[in-house]
């Protein structure tokens, strides 16, 4: 039973599709308006809440929100969490897609293989006959 | 005729218990043996038994339980005895269900012999009016855990990685009725919140029902080739 | 009774058995004949139903095995003697006996049981636990259930004559000989040419898992 | 049927999608406003969410997935539909897990700047990492396993299983910690006041969600290969026996 495939169309318009979506969902951002503080409210911080305790400088900071231009508290957990994001994203990419480099070619390889049997195959048989 | 089977089946394994007393020597063993380790490790006082005390329990029925399942299905793997259930008339569902009742009666068996014990080591006073609502919970988490364990356990008995893989696939589904299990043994040890205690009755009640149905209906479809 | 059209059963890469037909009739002894790895293995498990045919076409006492799991009807319609005796090691030869019976067909009277396991020679042998039993009396043990499964309309013998000493080797072509006589199909795989040619009276080969011309 | 390999098409997909990503964590980090407790570190929600959301659903299609399987094998006639869903649930498992990578990996970097610890048992997150638990399993048979019937059957048999255990998990951890996971999204506690915040986010799952089909879409491509070149194997024995 061979693998099911979908048609060539299909294959050929699902790109197309997909950059219209992405250039629309991202065209508000061009346009969007200057920053404004805002309410949110996440969980109240733990208690035992001490000096050098990251959350306690966080909390100092609202005070003076508008000048408060270098969050550097909180930036290295941010970069270090895009960072992880990005290496899992493309390391998983690489081995998939040199995996399926690889598998391609093995397919490749065996096509060529059958055509080549079913040609000398077809040759060899014209003199007897096969069971 | 499936009855006939299941009746079979569990006759059949209990006899063969009886005879080899295999598997329960090495439940009821290993059982206490976790609770003397935990009990060194945490250093019991009375009032850190109360708050320990249960996730001991229930962690020993865990791990026993799946010692005890390990066993249920070596038995069946030499000899080609499992493809000689599985062809039956009664076929796969019967086997599920045997397998099940003897893994709950093994467990049973098991924390009648162990849990004075335990409950000894670790110190904890269990009130007397606290006796059926852990027995309840006590039934309850065996039941689910079974037929979570029993699944997977027959799926992957042949395979050559059935101890690495079944741990990873049955813990996290049998977590709610562990977690259920403990917070009712807690409450039958007199803390924890009145209203608390049916709230976990109820999710573990649904546990086995939701399970009952699924873990057959997997079990035929997934046995047979 | 079965019938095989162009089956066929793939592990991995390689065809374990490719293309085979066959039609196996009631009263006839049917041998099927081939080197170890031929593919004789593969095809008692399609036809007993452990596995499942990758092509082709397969009826078992008129149920079509490509529509799902057959009913109770035809399981207990097809004796299977696999490779493996089928026994549990801590019962006793007696209790297996009774066990399967029960399994696969009606219980068994103390009589009937006591009858069969004489017939094979294990009535001294009853009561020990099975573990104790070599391998020739484990063998003979499964040809108990010759004579004990009655419900059974075809049966399918894997290597019947394992471990089996010369007096083993005229019990199982007694006893395949009354299987035949009662009107039974019979589907007997075996690399022992002694046995298939006192027995069979159809013979195919099975050459790297396809049927030699 | 040969496949028209364009040369173009297979490096284009992931470049568009690496652009879209890209502009989506320029929209998060230069337009969306700080937020006024946890400054620029609560950013890191978009994406921490936007991969929950699809590892969960991705979970949940491969199980309907294995259902269609176990279901579909047995009926005649519906063999190619049965194997298609095979694969299909094998690529939405293994994404899925690559995407719960993704969460179990941001979440505890979020929560130590906003709640002072790696990890703080809070019911998303702890649900997620027991149905994670699961598919990796469900990855390492189907990896350890050969590509029979057999392992298929198995395989499927675990991931029908995630849909209850997911539920059930879901219930006792509310009822077992009562939960402090802020409802950003679902807008309980405070939600997305914003709508830049609100848009990014958009963006964020859409990008995602798109990134995880395209995945799946490739794995499912590579497992069909990979069935493909045994069919050829098989072909070749049966053309060397016939020409024997």
């Amino acid at each position: 039973m061979r693998p099911f495939v979908p048609s060539a169309t299909v294959r050929r318009l699902t790109p197309v599709a997909f950059m219209l979506l992405v250039v629309a969902s991202s065209a508000p951002a061009i346009s969007a308006e200057p920053q404004r503080a805002l309410t949110f409210e996440a969980d109240a911080p733990t208690e035992s809440v001490d000096s050098n305790e990251p959350l306690a400088l966080l909390a100092s900071c609202d005070k003076k929100l508008e000048s408060c231009t270098t969050d550097a508290v909180g930036m290295p957990y941010l970069i270090a969490a895009y960072l992880v994001l990005w290496a899992i994203l493309v390391i998983y990419f690489t081995l998939a897609r040199r995996g399926q480099r690889r598998l391609r070619e093995e397919l490749d390889e065996l096509r060529a293989l059958v055509r080549e049997y079913e040609d000398t195959f077809l040759k060899g048989s014209e003199g007897d006959t096969t069971a | 005729m499936t009855a006939k089977t299941i009746w079979l089946i569990l006759r059949k394994d209990v006899l063969i218990e009886l005879r080899t007393r295999e598997v329960l020597t090495s439940m009821a063993l290993f059982a206490v043996l976790i609770v003397v380790v935990f009990a060194f490790a945490f250093s019991l006082d009375e009032t850190r038994a109360k708050l320990v005390g249960p996730g001991i329990i229930w962690v020993t029925i865990l791990f026993a339980g799946t010692l005890g399942l390990y066993r249920l299905f070596d038995r069946e793997r030499d000899h080609a005895a499992m493809s000689g259930l599985l062809l039956a008339p009664a076929g796969p569902l019967a086997v599920y269900i045997a397998k099940v009742l003897g893994l709950v009666i093994f467990i049973t068996v098991t924390e009648i012999i162990v849990l004075p014990l335990m409950l000894a080591f670790i110190g904890v006073p269990l009130p007397l009016e606290g006796i059926p609502l852990f027995a309840l919970a006590l039934l309850l988490g065996v039941l689910g855990f079974s037929l979570v364990a029993v699944l997977f356990g027959g799926m992957l008995a042949s395979t050559r990685l059935r101890e690495v893989l079944i741990p990873i696939v049955v813990y996290p589904v049998v977590v709610p009725v562990i977690i259920g299990g403990v917070k009712l043994t807690g409450a039958a040890m007199g803390d924890g919140l009145p209203g608390e205690a049916d709230n976990w009755l109820r999710l573990m009640a649904g546990f086995d029902i939701i399970y009952l149905a699924l873990c057959p209906w997997v079990f035929t479809r997934v046995m047979v080739e | 009774m079965i019938e095989a059209l162009e089956l066929s059963r793939r592990f991995g890469r390689q065809w374990a058995l490719r293309r085979f037909s066959g039609r196996f009739e009631a009263g006839t002894v049917s041998a099927v004949v081939g080197h170890n790895g031929a593919g004789k293995s593969t095809l008692v498990g399609l036809i007993a139903g452990l596995l499942r045919p990758t092509e082709g076409a397969l009826s078992v006492l008129g149920h079509d095995c490509a529509t799902g799991p057959r009913p109770p009807a035809v399981r207990s319609g097809l004796g299977v003697m696999l490779h493996q005796p089928y026994v549990y090691p801590d019962l006793s030869g007696a209790e297996n006996l009774e066990l399967v019976s029960a399994l696969y067909g009606q219980p068994l009277t103390s009589k009937a049981r006591h009858s069969a396991l004489h017939r094979v020679g294990l009535d001294k042998a009853a009561r020990r636990a099975a573990r104790t039993y070599s391998r020739g009396m484990l063998q003979r043990l499964s040809l108990a259930r010759l004579l004990v499964q009655t419900d059974a309309r075809a049966w399918l013998l894997d290597e019947p004559a394992t471990g089996l000493d010369s007096e083993g080797h005229q019990l199982v072509v007694e006893l395949v000989s009354e299987l035949r006589d009662s009107g039974r199909a019979v589907v007997m795989v075996s690399h022992q040419a002694a046995l298939v040619e006192a027995l069979a009276d159809v013979s195919l080969t099975l050459e790297r898992g396809r049927l030699a011309s | 049927m040969k496949a028209p390999q364009s040369s173009l098409r297979p490096v284009f997909m992931p470049l568009l999608l690496g652009a879209a990503l890209m502009g989506v964590i320029y929209f998060v980090f230069a337009v969306t406003p700080r937020e006024q407790q946890m400054g620029e570190v609560y950013k890191i929600f978009y994406f921490h969410v936007a991969s929950a959301m699809s590892c969960l659903s991705l979970f949940f299609i491969c199980a309907i997935a294995s259902i269609g399987y176990l279901v579909l094998r047995n009926r005649k006639g519906w063999g190619r539909i049965a194997t298609l869903s095979d694969q299909v649930a094998h690529g939405l498992a293994e994404i899925g897990v690559l995407y719960g990578a993704i969460v179990l990996t941001t979440g505890p970097i979020w929560a130590k700047p906003a709640w002072g610890t790696y990890w703080n048992w809070e019911p998303r997150l702890t649900l997620l990492l027991l149905t994670f638990f699961l598919f990796v399993g469900y990855l390492v048979l189907r990896a350890y396993g050969q590509r029979d019937e057999k392992v298929k059957n198995m395989a499927s048999g675990i991931a029908v299983v995630g849909i209850p255990a997911a539920l059930l998990t879901h219930f006792a951890i509310q009822l077992w910690k009562g939960g402090n996971h802020p409802q950003v999204v679902t807008g309980e506690g405070g939600g997305l006041a914003d709508p830049a915040m609100r848009q990014g986010f958009a963006m964020a799952v859409g990008t995602v969600a798109l990134l995880a089909i395209y995945l799946v879409w490739m794995r499912v491509k590579t497992h069909q290969m990979r069935d493909e070149v045994e069919m050829l194997f098989l072909d070749m024995s049966d053309l060397e026996e016939a020409r024997r």
